[in-house]
């Protein structure tokens, strides 16, 4: 079983060189910390900024620079700032090859939910609903179960949608899974998990090929 | 010769600002926003505002101190966490919200301040935020129609800025600020530092001048950090 | 009657303090010459600058500072350049208060029609299009009439339009008319031009008042 | 770390481009247009080529070269004049030719890069342009719904550049650049300095490097002026 920093160190293995990559809040922020010093990936933060470095020395954080969560953070030789608009033009425009997010539901269809809890929470979707629809290629990180103990991969989603049939790649604490043709494809499984304990917190249909390697970290 | 957008003081900026207006603000988080304008606003009393901004402030800075007021009627925004009145408020239903996603709250603006009164978008097609909007399907993949957003006064908060109005913004503080100085009937800007004519790189303008009805002066920046993260200096050192 | 230059002058005396103005090609360029000294008025080139300044001096010309006629030109203290989706969100925000361009033929209504000659010249729209589509004040500069001596005020254009029920005011050789509830009503005579001489010149209904004052030189 | 994008010289970075594909060129009449690029697209003698360009330059520079080699079969451009070869196939039918309002021209490169499928806009209501397409009323006037452009390559001519394809363009010879560099599958950027990372001001970058996937120093620079205008001395010292 993965923990946080696990899911994304597993996630860092998926990005390529020459990727620009999105972040969202969360299990992705961490994504950063895990790729191979001197990889050409840039990191995008839908707040204004490619090319975002790691978080400030102490001392050294300035208000002026932050990152879409809210952040502060440094700027890599060879960053840009921009506006929103500009900003939004080059996720609409599929010029991210990445965009990693959490999410608090995934459905075998591809549909996300993490923007809203109707009655109880409501915080805004910000930019995962132009990320989702706009990217051609999205991973998912997030926990396999909700603090209750209930999949959060269920057969359609129960909360309010972010976006439909996007979701291409979940990463979780127990495995990972491609969605295609309606159903969650077992890929990989985390370290010590076996195929049943994911079968038995997945509720949308699982589908579990004859042998499912255990992922590999270099 | 150019043409000066100075006036002396916020309060000389602000005049004219009724209640039941529409106000735009620039700003993203506590990032950028126009410290200045907004405690006038405060200090004014005006109410009933629809206020257009990405967030809502926290509940003591920010858009959370207009929040306190009740000077704000409606909120359109794409991101309002972290702010406990703003919750409660649109919980009781004493605040109308209206959430929009980012990219397409600041392609609104944009398209405001650029005579375009509507686009396609593929963002929120399939969610609520679709509800009651036209769908329409380009290379094969859904759109909805998003229309232009415009406000009677917008505020936005500069680096530098000259007194033809022109402005440049610094790193991530530029976020919704260009667009929203594009899309006000009157635009507001408060700069750190208002500089003479000739200064400022004519290459360099974020914000052309064209824009911005009345520029002033600011001061007593707080620039308040929402979530101050730093590294360790043994941790950079490995 | 007036000259390209006379044209020019009684139109700068229609710009106000404070305003943003777009100059077309040809006699609206020479408008900027007759701006008094002093007076806070700045031109936009839709190519991409506002505050466009004079001619450069001989040997200070600059390959990438031209108009939008493609002239070599110079930028004023606090000018701006930006690029030209920038420079017609500027226009068609109507956010510049006046636009003078050149026609070859204006209708009773306000049509205009500047950029084709079936079968024999196009050279293109250019910018005209979106400026005439967008501007809340145009003024069209241009002689009464064509090398033929016909008449290019007209009840209706027949080359192809530029834009439709867009022109408010036409200054010509002869007269400033304006253009409403589908005539064209005489405002002022140019010095030692008679109504009678603007009626004859004009094809397109004229309307005339009991007194029409002489243009004035300040 | 950022992404390099340079490729050692113009030859390299055309690699790919075939008969019958479609070109964006930025530039202004003769200014800011790729030079070399254009050179480039000689030498190669790619034909049936649809090109997007303002302007189909003179008739011994620019796109008047491609013209000359009868390279194009189809121009997409705002303003074509002060070409006689450009003409001449005009008129005879050789070439085809698309004419768009300039700043629909600009919005739709930028509406294809920033991916948004199309917009309204009042340019051309009324006219010829707005044949074939749907009329809509916003605000009590009449707009005309405009569509994206895209191109399979886009040649871009920037002042300044550095490694990560980062571009500053100068003065009015930014133009159509930005724009086209948003729409390019491949974006080619030719430089009149190729600097080291981290030379150029983050706050002052006009194409973010994730529109340029190649970028190469320029050379031997022509910069011909189209319309040569002075004012005398003696005339600005009255």
């Amino acid at each position: 079983m993965l923990d946080k920093n696990g899911i994304a160190r597993r996630i860092a293995q998926e990005i390529r060189s020459g990727w620009y990559v999105n972040l969202g809040i969360g299990i992705p922020t961490l994504v950063a910390n895990f790729i191979p010093e001197g990889m050409e990936v840039e990191f995008q933060s839908e707040n204004g900024i490619l090319g975002m470095g790691p978080f400030p020395f102490d001392g050294e954080e300035d208000a002026d620079l932050i990152n879409a969560g809210k952040q502060t953070i440094t700027a890599m030789p060879g960053a840009v700032f921009f506006d929103s608009a500009a900003s939004f033009a080059m996720i609409r425009g599929q010029h991210v090859q990445l965009t990693v997010l959490g999410a608090m539901e995934v459905s075998a269809t591809g549909d996300i939910a993490n923007w809203k809890i109707p009655g109880k929470m409501v915080k805004g979707m910000g930019g995962a609903m132009d990320l989702v629809a706009s990217a051609e290629n999205i991973i998912v990180a997030m926990m396999h179960t909700n603090r209750a103990g209930e999949s959060k991969l269920l057969p359609a989603c129960s909360l309010p949608l972010t976006g439909v049939a996007c979701v291409r790649r979940v990463v979780t604490n127990l495995a990972i899974m491609d969605i295609r043709d309606g159903a969650f494809h077992l890929l990989e499984l985390a370290p010590g998990v076996t195929a049943e304990e994911v079968a038995a917190a997945t509720a949308g249909k699982l589908v579990i090929p004859d042998h499912v390697p255990e992922m590999q970290f270099n | 010769m150019a043409i000066s957008k100075v006036v002396k003081d916020v309060g000389a900026a602000c005049a004219g600002i009724e209640d039941g207006m529409t106000l735009m603000l620039g700003g993203f988080g506590l990032c950028g926003i126009p410290e200045c304008s907004i405690a006038e606003l405060v200090r004014l009393g005006v109410k009933d505002l629809t206020c257009i901004s990405n967030n809502a402030g926290v509940d003591d800075f920010g858009l959370g101190l207009l929040l306190q007021e009740r000077q704000i009627r409606k909120m359109i925004s794409s991101y309002v966490g972290e702010n406990d009145e703003f919750e409660r408020q649109m919980l009781s239903g004493e605040l109308e919200v209206d959430l929009i996603p980012q990219g397409s709250l600041a392609e609104r603006c944009r398209a405001g301040g650029a005579g375009i009164p509507a686009f396609f978008t593929p963002a929120g097609y399939g969610t609520e935020v679709a509800e009651g909007k036209e769908v329409r399907e380009f290379n094969g993949k859904p759109h909805i129609l998003e229309t232009a957003l415009t406000a009677d006064f917008a505020f936005v908060k500069a680096w530098k800025g000259d007194t033809a109005g022109n402005l440049i913004f610094k790193a991530t503080a530029r976020n919704f600020n260009p667009m929203m100085a594009m899309a006000g009937k009157i635009t507001i800007a408060e700069v750190e530092e208002l500089v003479p004519l000739g200064i400022l790189d004519p290459n360099s303008i974020h914000t052309p001048g064209i824009y911005v009805q009345r520029i002033f002066q600011g001061s007593h920046y707080d620039k308040r950090i929402e979530q101050r993260t730093v590294r360790t200096q043994t941790a950079s050192n490995d």
